[in-house]
């Protein structure tokens, strides 16, 4: 990222953001400005939408439309959303407590409706916004502010989930390596249907385990070669995590009819629709 | 003329069908009818009734005791005496015919074996008795044809048809009723009137999760999304289906969530949502007994006081509550255009009896509608979305034109929707809500005041009670009392001045409510410092009728 | 079951049900009843909590303790039942929709506890009290009496999910074979942990197209040799459904500690704590 | 004597540990200490302060302009004149000294070069400026042991310490106040002294989901969860967090869920659950300004309303608003004999105000506390879990014999809790719920009456607002007015005639309150018929304070 790119990308904000300095949420917020920039968006063709949380607050740092809604609601109000006009190219960004905790029902749901839109987690295995308390993702056993002898259930492994539930892509990147993170961007963004990027994030205030460097030195990139078009095969990949390093790149894809397209009668946006109170006489014969 | 029918039975025994034919054929030959499920939370068996109450002119409320009984089953047929009324009559099958009950001189047995050789139909008894009952209300046999489902084959058609028609035969012609053709009705439930009110709205955007006895809404405009061009969704709990429609409307187009009041209870941290980020939205509360599961397939009006505070924090909102199915289509469409001018939640407050009534009322007149959004057309470089001197209308959304930013936010926020923790921001987003609440209530339509202008007693209900209340008005006029009614249909918020006029000295002031805690009266005791002298209530899961008001009246 | 068994069994209720006749709901009923008995277990040991729905209505018919909670939560409330007295024997007993529907979260995150319960999910495929309309089982183009088009998002895959998730125990069995059914159950109940136990119950009213003959010609027993150890190969079998056959049995199995296991100081049952007011004067303390 | 103290500057800045230490330090020396934290909804940066207010006697109430600040950055520099008191003086570092500000009299600007020489400690400014004002209120050097903390290492506190000693010995040495040593004495803030009062009552589980301002409970019993032998578990969603404790409630153990206004919206369906179970509960709502997100970390008291009337149906509950740290304890320890006794849901309702502030108060005593179980000994073979003449006790669960059946139940359901459709077994179930009502209504606190006996007005509060209004009375009265007040613990439900004996002619009756709705003051209203003269309220986030209230009453 040169300064030039910056000054010139219409969904760059000079807004000051309340994170904490050395946080990686600023090279997600960045990577996304630079790959709609990239992409040749403008700031009106999107919306950005959140939950509650310090991932949660992108949508404030960024020059677009935007949806901070409530803690764990971010994905049900994308649905309506993209219902209404999905002429908006629609990117929501959260937290791991809000997209995997809180809103975990929304999650699996979500996945089986397929709506075309990116799904961007900060996954800072943390409480971050609340000072500290343990994660779905956070390991087995790790000590935090709340859990103070260590966490008692086990983590959920996000792409492992939403593999089970046939998400139509998933990926994982990490907030440390911004070039693979833009480009896994960049192919959510193609990509037809939902997409998650679950994006192993660093927090510098109260995960001290999972730090960049712990990240750094487990990350690798997925082989060229590696066929993500493999439910079973994606899933065993997906199930490392830890020493034995953490894959990172598209692990599953599965492409299939999306949200509006399973809706046989929706063309044009919703929002566009004429209406009148006439329109509901022909349905009032019927009630002879 | 006022007749009640009633057909009890188990459920999935054609007591649905039944109703549907009969007071479709009874409609259609011009009587009005007013017809109520009473059912159990169950698919098969238990102890089910519907009611038809028909009258040659508009039937206001259900009656709590039958001219004619149809007894489906044995069950059915030993619970009937105490439901019917003096000079009614039961319809049985033969097979049910038992010593104890041979000598009951009102019970018109149904002979099988005959029955059996006309007609082959697993619903032989019923169609039977349909016809029966036709000709008892002297009606042509003509009528019979109102005996079919298109979605039924012709086969089983005709044998129900032949049932009907040897019904019909059993009986001598009857005196013919005098009933003037009433050419522009329909003959719709509660629960459709609200679709239907929505759609012709504008609804653009329904998502819901099931639950009785709100389900109705769903499933009717689900069957009609293609035709309307809606999205119609199932979401998978409450909270995304309130949350769906938030997203939605805060997308430009006209939407709505609807459920009971456990449903409801899930979206409350949305509601909040939805008032704080200013999203036009309207919910639907089909009110059920509670609390928790309480009686699924009950009616009762105890869910007021919840939502009027629901939700955290302060807040304006409006809670408009149906009085009749014809009042739920023009007060939901109503709730559209509220909701967008305030920018505010409404909450549509029914309930079972509303919903599970089919009333024969006048076509919905569409022409004097408006529908108005209240949006500021103009492109702004820089969108005051929450814009602190705005009380209503200024409103814009994404894509409204391709210039303008629009940001919708949760928190106490600056009117560009940035997040804020400036105490002068808190105290101005406090006044403008305020002052919607202010607008509001000069808004909203006054009570209905029905009965005799000399009136020592005034009866105050809201919603669905309206239908028992006035006719138990107009009973205790005709027997020389002198009363009379007020009818909140928008019931919150309150004027403190509403009841002014109404009061006068001597005068008894009554609230009649379908639940224990007089809800409204406290809220109009709150909100004016009127005090009430009497309370009539019912909440045993079972709706008012005018007689039960009256001997609660005169106790 | 022979009549004598139903008689010398105490948690055989004579009360009526209000399930419709021919449900498939009736066999799990008794096949919960008869394993109970076989273990020698008596009702007072015994505590059964469902949800709401028509499955959830089965702790009303069994003569035991009995918990009949709110539709999608019956799996928090149990996790506070067994928190507070582990020696009672917890059985879960609820719907598809109940389950995964508005109860998904607690679905997931219930898994990653690992309760020492058995939840038995009565998958009808459908929502059967509010009287027919599709849950997240409900094959992808089914009509349903709301979905008059067909179901549009694809269906939730109960147990690959419940394997995704590392859930102790998952099997799958079919209310038509009472036989394999109690099998399941007895061997949940066995297994120290979360046993997860997705039913296939062919729902007479509602359900047209999951019958019990759709369900027969396609069930089918496990090998023998089947490894249920084997996640990745646990959740290749997971996802057999439909036409290709539907694997019954244990599919996965994955001993760990449980909930009670994982909280160092609990070792008798929290309800039997004797506790006083003074207790806490050891902590006031600290607050000199 | 009163002084206020001030520590101002960015979240990260080391503001809660020197507050830590102040307040300790201050309250070992005898002092009554308050402290209070106003900080933003960020985990670094913006701007935050603490007050910590001190005095010979209780402090009640904390004071907006402080005698003393300590400003930790540019921005805390920059603010600090105008939250001075006239008298009062800033502590800076000389490093922040430019032009403008030099000219400023009551600025004493530390020197970053010695002090560096002496300390290198990253705290060094904040330690420094702790030995001063130890030095200013004329304390001994000894005090300054207690600026350490046992989960540093020895070198930091050392290098701590020697900043204190430097900041110690920068004034000539001070008068010293008298100060009777207070033995009995603890320190402790809001949601410490609910945690404490639920372990005090027998608490086995709590269960919660993070969520500011309420999380402080959670993680203080998480802390003694081995200790203490309870069971705390952060829960997926609230709606698991409440579902889990009643879960445990209904197998015996005394259980809590505690949260904040977004939270406890997410638990309102269970909470009718609770009720209609008779499962006894508690839940402690802390309070924090909304609508929806709202101000995360700020203070108001506007979720009474929405409390009281909070889910589908109706049903018995009970509100209780501690009025002070000390309060809290008592309070909340009351509250799990009430839910058991009743079996009924009990909520605490406290807000960000009471949560975050610390205060020097007697230490609780428990030897007159008893744990009240209002059990059922006997066994039972065919148990009345839902008896509908019990109006309270009589409860038995799962393994409190080895005989006894329990039925736990949600739906409108029969004395052993079969769920039932019937009409009189809904009626009967209404009635129990009214006749808990009254008994509790009769068993609940009247509220505390303090101020001039001869008052000419009433000032009435509720919960939070008693500290801040108790000091505005003595001083409206010691400014020759007459004035008394009534502070409300106990919220709800309210006799109709609570305030009858308060009543006298000629009386004002003024509410204050922290919302702009006046919630207390409606509810007040619909249940006593008592209407106010005037209202004092506070709706910007920020706590109230003494001057405030009394320049409202002035206007
Ligand atoms: C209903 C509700 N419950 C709880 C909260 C409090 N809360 C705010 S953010 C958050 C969790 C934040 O964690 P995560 O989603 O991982 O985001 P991060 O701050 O780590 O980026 C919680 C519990 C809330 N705002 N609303
Ligand atoms: C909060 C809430 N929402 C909705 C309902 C209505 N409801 C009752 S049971 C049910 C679904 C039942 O389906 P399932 O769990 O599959 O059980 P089944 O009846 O098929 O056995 C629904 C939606 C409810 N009781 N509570
Ligand atoms: S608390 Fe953690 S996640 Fe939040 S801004 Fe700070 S470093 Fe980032
Ligand atoms: S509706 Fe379906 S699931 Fe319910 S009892 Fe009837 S057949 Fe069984
Ligand atoms: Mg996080
Ligand atoms: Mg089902």
């Amino acid at each position: 990222m040169t300064k030039i790119e910056t000054i010139n990308n219409p969904f760059v904000m000079n807004h000051p953001t309340s994170w904490c300095p050395g946080c990686g949420n600023f090279s997600i917020l960045e990577s996304i400005n630079e790959t709609l920039n990239d992409l040749g968006l403008t700031p009106q063709e999107v919306l950005m939408v959140s939950g509650i949380g310090q991932a949660a607050k992108l949508p404030h740092y960024i020059h677009a439309h935007g949806l901070n809604s409530l803690h764990g609601r971010a994905l049900p109000v994308v649905m309506g959303a993209h219902a209404a006009n999905h002429n908006l190219r629609i990117i929501l960004t959260s937290g791991d407590g809000d997209t995997y905790g809180e809103g975990g029902n929304h999650f699996i749901h979500g996945i089986r409706r397929n709506m075309d839109i990116v799904h961007i987690v900060h996954d800072n295995q943390i409480y971050g916004l609340t000072k500290g308390q343990g994660s779905p993702t956070t390991a087995f056993g790790q000590k935090t502010r709340l859990q103070v002898d260590g966490m008692r259930p086990d983590p959920l492994n996000p792409v492992a989930l939403a593999i089970s539930m046939d998400c139509s892509f998933v990926a994982r990147s990490f907030s440390g390596d911004p070039e693979h993170l833009k480009s896994m961007i960049k192919a959510a963004m193609a990509h037809k249907g939902y997409a998650l990027i679950d994006v192993l994030q660093p927090c510098i205030s109260f995960n001290e385990v999972n730090t960049f460097k712990w990240y750094k030195e487990r990350v690798y990139k997925l082989d060229p070669s590696f066929d993500a078009t493999d439910r079973v095969k994606a899933f065993e990949k997906a199930l490392e995590f830890g020493d034995e390093g953490i894959p990172m790149g598209i692990l599953y894809k599965n492409e299939k009819a999306t949200f509006i397209e399973r809706i046989a009668h929706i063309d044009e946006p919703l929002v566009y629709k004429k209406r009148t109170p006439d329109d509901v006489q022909k349905l009032l014969e019927q009630f002879d | 003329m006022k007749k009640t029918i009633m057909i009890a039975g188990a459920a999935g025994e054609g007591i649905n069908t039944s109703e549907l034919f009969l007071e479709r054929m009874l409609k259609r030959e011009g009587f009005f009818v007013l017809s109520y499920k009473n059912y159990m939370s169950r698919v098969r068996g238990g102890f089910n009734y519907a009611t038809i109450t028909l009258g040659t002119e508009m039937v206001n409320s259900c009656e709590d005791r039958a001219d004619i009984i149809i007894a489906l089953n044995q069950e059915a047929l030993d619970k009937s005496p105490m439901m019917l009324k003096k000079e009614g009559f039961i319809l049985a099958s033969d097979q049910l015919k038992t010593d104890a009950v041979e000598a009951h001189k009102s019970i018109l047995w149904i002979e099988q074996e005959p029955l059996k050789a006309v007609s082959s139909s697993k619903n032989a008894f019923s169609m039977c008795a349909i016809g029966v009952v036709l000709k008892k209300l002297g009606l042509e046999q003509e009528a019979l044809k109102g005996m079919t489902l298109k979605k039924w084959s012709e086969e089983v058609n005709q044998t129900n048809l032949a049932a009907g028609t040897y019904g019909f035969s059993l009986l001598e012609s009857q005196i013919k009723t005098e009933i003037t053709h009433q050419k522009e009705t329909i003959l719709v439930n509660g629960n459709q009137a609200v679709a239907l009110g929505a759609m012709a709205s504008g609804l653009g955007f329904y998502s819901a999760y099931p639950m009785a006895p709100s389900t109705g809404i769903i499933t009717y405009l689900a069957a009609h999304e293609r035709e309307m061009g809606l999205i119609v969704e199932q979401a998978e709990d409450e909270i995304a289906a309130i949350m769906a429609a938030i997203g939605a409307a805060s997308n430009g187009v006209r939407a709505m969530t609807g459920t009971s009041g456990g449903g409801f209870a899930l979206m409350v941290e949305a509601l909040g949502f939805a008032a704080v980020s200013e999203v036009p939205l309207v919910v639907c509360n089909v009110q059920r007994p509670g609390p928790a599961t309480g009686l699924p397939t009950r009616t009762e009006q105890a869910d007021l006081s919840f939502v009027v505070t629901a939700s955290q924090g302060e807040f304006a909102r409006i809670v408009l509550a149906p009085l009749t199915v014809e009042d739920a289509f023009y007060t939901t469409f109503r709730a559209f255009n509220l909701a967008e001018k305030y920018q505010v939640p409404v909450i549509i407050l029914t309930d079972q009896l509303l919903a599970d009534s089919t009333q024969t009322i006048s076509k919905f007149k569409t022409s004097g509608l408006k529908i108005e959004r209240y949006l500021m057309e103009e492109v702004q470089t820089h969108y005051k979305r929450y814009d602190f001197d705005q009380t209503f209308g200024g409103r814009k959304y994404p894509g409204l034109d391709d210039q303008t930013l629009v940001m919708t936010d949760s928190h106490v926020h600056d009117e560009y929707g940035n997040e804020t923790e400036d105490e002068q921001m808190t105290i101005k987003l406090k006044h403008k809500f305020i002052r919607r609440i202010e607008g509001i209530k000069n808004e909203l339509n006054a009570p209905i005041f029905y009965g005799s202008e000399s009136y020592k007693t005034l009866l105050i209900c809201w919603g669905s009670t309206f239908g028992a209340l006035k006719d138990a008005v107009n009973a205790l006029n005709d027997q020389g009392e002198s009363v009379a009614m007020l009818a909140f249909s928008d019931v919150f918020p309150i004027k403190e001045d509403v009841l002014k006029v109404y009061l006068k000295e001597n005068v008894n002031v009554i609230n009649v409510e379908g639940n224990a805690f007089n809800q409204f009266g406290k809220i109009l005791r709150m909100e004016t410092g009127v005090t009430f002298t009497k309370s009539i209530n019912k909440y045993d899961g079972r709706p008012f009728n005018a007689s039960y008001i009256i001997e609660a009246y005169r106790k």
